[in-house]
């Protein structure tokens, strides 16, 4: 067996003998790098679900009426109807770009575990859209005259449910990233499962206007938040070997 | 005429000629502003039924002509562009974009403040507000789509054509929004529809609106130049000059 | 003048917070866009100027290429 | 021991086209396996099942000896696949594409390894530019200078010549001969005539499997 062989095949069993718990972290973080590189760069995927935020809640009181008596007794539900619907509007380009120039192949082919590297990608879309959501969504329950008291549970409520809503959709938007035109299939699959979410997401905030406890409809958000985090990376790594695949 | 408008559309000569203008433009903005401030804040007298918060028209007016000045001004670039093919129009339009969205924000947010302490919120569904966001969302579109495509030319093509579209529905949207608003609100007090006012106090109003203008066609030149620079930087005599001004 | 005093003139009749507010963001992003386009420029410039040095360097490598070609004798 | 691939009675279906049956391979170190084949024989589809990416074949594939499956992960930490699409991200720049590549590989080497593989395959000055500026060819050299990168022995190529002009080629098959030579294997598809040399096998495909 000629010296150079060897040589070749010990860097081999090296890299694999070699602290797989620590190449994980750096594969998982040099991924959330990667892409929060990207979308810095492309400033517009950030920004378009953010205006499309506050341009459906200008529409609502344009299309009913603008008297703040009305407007604060919707107002709860509308935010997070259409924040949920923001979140959704980019989901499709999670997996997209990565499926199209084939970063998502090779994705597949590194020697870690796929539901951690799907995670670290959820995570970059809820930092880059649950979160602004649910930072904007205050300024924009201003213009609904929401009652005073409800802005922080909004805002908190949003960015724990949020989380879950990035951990679910993404399971469809890996089921989806093989089509060509998956977007609207993609609603059709993710918007019943966002239903839970929606529930406790607005009715935390109605909680907390009517002045009893919201901290329940928060625990239930956060039980939720739990079971998507344990079961969607799976569903999701799943997903994305069948549509890579075939 | 007509060799005129192909001088004034090769880059080399606008860069040439707006050294010239510009520095002229930088100060009747600076004079201007700083007059029409002094006099609006200090000196002008306060109004008898608002008080002092009426100041703020010194600010809000002027940002809400050229809001509406500059957008009408990029679809005029964008009919230059893609009639007569000159492309500084076009990189005009497109430097023009960022500051309308910013004339417009401020003539929102002064709006909005100014009818604080009449009607006690900070955001009311007046119809000059409700126009003025619907406008700051037009922008927001033209900039997006300016944005998002990677070959430039699409791009400038595109963004005419839409800032074209977005002129045309200005006053369509202006007019039913008045309607919607007359329709919930039939007789409420709106600030911005005033009886004439003393000359004492439009006199520093109409200096803050020049003030503006002359801000306005300085930034844009300055900023168009830096955009002559950035498409024309493989030809030589931007490369001379690179090298030159160090 | 229309203010007796200068804190009055801050005080604004009770509007201080309205008027400044308003003043105060319209200042802010006027100054904004100033400082903005300057610094777009000075960049602008110079990347171009960094730019128009690595290609002279490339020009200077190529030429160096070409003449190691040709005192090698190799005519490819 | 060392590296070995070995498929026995491999065959895969297609819409219900057999692109290949009873296909047996033993592909061992210090070989490169070329696959012909005119298009649609299923040329993309074998380095896939290979590659272990696909799932829907019929027949045993052992890695070292063991079943493909029970081994997936070191397989995996010795396999180095370009398929088709180059995989480099055209927001990014050529260097930020390696770094992350280089973290997925267990990040040994760090900036200068990549800034060394660039240089190597004539990406030198381009390293900060972001690839969507870059030449299709010049793409296909940042994904391929992901073999200057890991130490991984086993190499599956997918059309790795598109779009590589003429010097590229003549050196990116010699880097294939010299990897052969240090113990490595490589599997590769083109239409590219490689140069015959004492580790070149041909495996053909579309007019029945030959065995290797």
């Amino acid at each position: 067996m000629p010296r150079g062989e060897s040589r070749l095949i010990d860097d081999a069993r090296l890299a694999s003998r070699g602290e797989p718990r620590t190449g994980l972290a750096v594969a998982v973080w040099a991924t959330l790098k990667r892409d929060l590189t990207q979308l810095a760069r492309r400033r517009g995927d950030v920004l378009n679900p953010l205006v499309f935020f506050a341009l459906v809640i200008t529409l609502f009181p344009i299309g009913i009426s603008p008297d703040p008596e009305l407007l604060a007794t919707i107002a709860p539900g509308l935010l997070w109807v259409a924040a949920l619907l923001s979140a959704l509007l980019s989901l499709d380009s999670l997996f997209r770009s990565d499926f199209d120039d084939g970063s998502l192949e090779q994705l597949l082919l590194a020697p870690h575990p796929l539901p951690m590297l799907g995670l670290a990608k959820v995570a970059v879309h809820w930092l880059l859209t649950g979160l602004p959501l649910a930072l904007m969504a205050p300024v924009l329950g201003i213009m609904l005259s929401l009652p005073a008291g409800s802005y922080l549970m909004l805002a908190v409520s949003l960015a724990l449910g949020s989380a879950s809503l990035s951990l679910i959709g993404a399971i469809g938007a890996a089921l989806t990233v093989g089509l060509s035109r998956g977007g609207v299939l993609l609603s059709l699959l993710v918007l019943p499962l966002y239903i839970p979410v929606l529930i406790f997401g607005a009715g935390a905030v109605q909680a907390s206007i009517l002045g009893d406890g919201a901290a329940a409809h928060l625990a239930i958000l956060g039980a939720l938040l739990a079971l998507a985090l344990m079961l969607a990376p799976w569903a999701i790594a799943a997903a994305l070997r069948i549509s890579i695949n075939g | 005429m007509w060799s005129f408008i192909h001088k004034l559309g090769s880059p080399k000569w606008f860069y040439g000629i707006s050294a010239r203008l510009m520095p002229w433009f930088w100060v009747a903005a600076a004079v201007l502003i700083a007059v029409g401030s002094v006099w609006g804040l200090a000196f002008a007298p306060a109004d008898y039924q608002q008080g002092n918060s009426f100041r703020i028209i010194y600010v809000h007016v002027p940002a809400a002509f050229l809001a509406q000045s500059i957008f009408v001004s990029m679809a005029v670039a964008g009919v230059v562009f893609m009639v007569w093919k000159i492309k500084v129009a076009d990189m005009a339009a497109a430097m023009m974009a960022p500051l309308g969205a910013a004339m417009t924000f401020i003539a929102l947010f002064s709006g909005a403040v100014w009818g604080v302490p009449t009607w006690g919120t900070w955001w009311m569904w007046d119809a000059r507000l409700t126009s003025m966001l619907i406008l700051l969302f037009l922008y927001l579109g033209v900039i997006a789509l300016r944005g998002a495509f990677t070959s430039r030319d699409s791009a400038s093509r595109a963004a005419s054509v839409l800032a074209m579209v977005g002129v045309i529905n200005i006053p369509i949207i202006k007019y039913s929004v008045d309607w919607w608003y007359t329709l919930h609100q039939p007789a409420s007090f709106t600030i911005t529809s005033r009886p004439a006012m003393p000359t004492e106090m439009w006199l520093p109003l109409l200096i803050m609106v020049l003030g503006f203008y002359s801000f306005f066609i300085a930034l844009t030149l300055m900023r168009t130049r830096s955009e002559i620079l950035r498409r024309e930087s493989s030809k030589r005599w931007v490369r001379e000059l690179a090298v030159e001004e160090r | 003048m229309a203010f007796a005093s200068f804190a009055e003139f801050i005080a604004m009749g009770g509007h201080a917070t309205y008027v400044w507010a308003a003043w105060g963001v319209t200042s802010v992003l006027l100054a904004g866009c100033v400082l903005h386009a300057r610094a777009e420029r000075r960049q602008l410039m110079r990347s171009l100027a960094r730019r128009e040095r690595r290609e002279q360097r490339l020009a200077a490598r190529r030429g160096e290429a070409t003449m190691e070609s040709h005192q090698s004798g190799g005519e490819s | 021991m060392t590296l070995r691939l070995q498929a026995r009675k491999l065959a895969c279906e297609r819409d219900d086209r057999w692109l290949f049956e009873d296909l047996d391979l033993d592909i061992g170190g210090g070989e490169v396996v070329r696959v012909e084949g005119p298009n649609g024989s299923g040329k993309t589809t074998l380095l896939k099942i290979l590659s272990g990416q696909l799932a829907d074949y019929h027949g045993e594939l052992l890695w070292n000896g063991e079943p493909m499956r029970d081994v997936r992960q070191v397989f995996l930490e010795g396999l180095l696949y370009l398929g088709h699409a180059p995989g480099v991200k055209v927001t990014l720049t050529p260097l930020e594409n390696l770094r992350w590549y280089q973290a997925l590989g267990g990040g040994a080497g760090g900036e200068q390894a990549c800034l060394a593989a660039l240089d190597e395959f004539g990406l030198a000055g381009f390293e900060d530019v972001p690839a969507g500026q870059l030449s299709a060819g010049q793409q296909r050299r940042v994904a391929l200078s992901r073999l200057a990168l890991s130490p991984r022995p086993l190499w599956v190529l997918d059309e790795p010549f598109t779009a590589i002009d003429r010097d590229g080629v003549a050196a990116l098959e010699a880097r294939l001969i010299a990897h052969a030579r240090q113990g490595g294997c490589v599997l590769v598809t083109t239409h590219h005539e490689l140069a015959a040399s004492d580790v070149l096998t041909c495996i053909a495909l579309g007019q029945g499997a030959r065995d290797a």
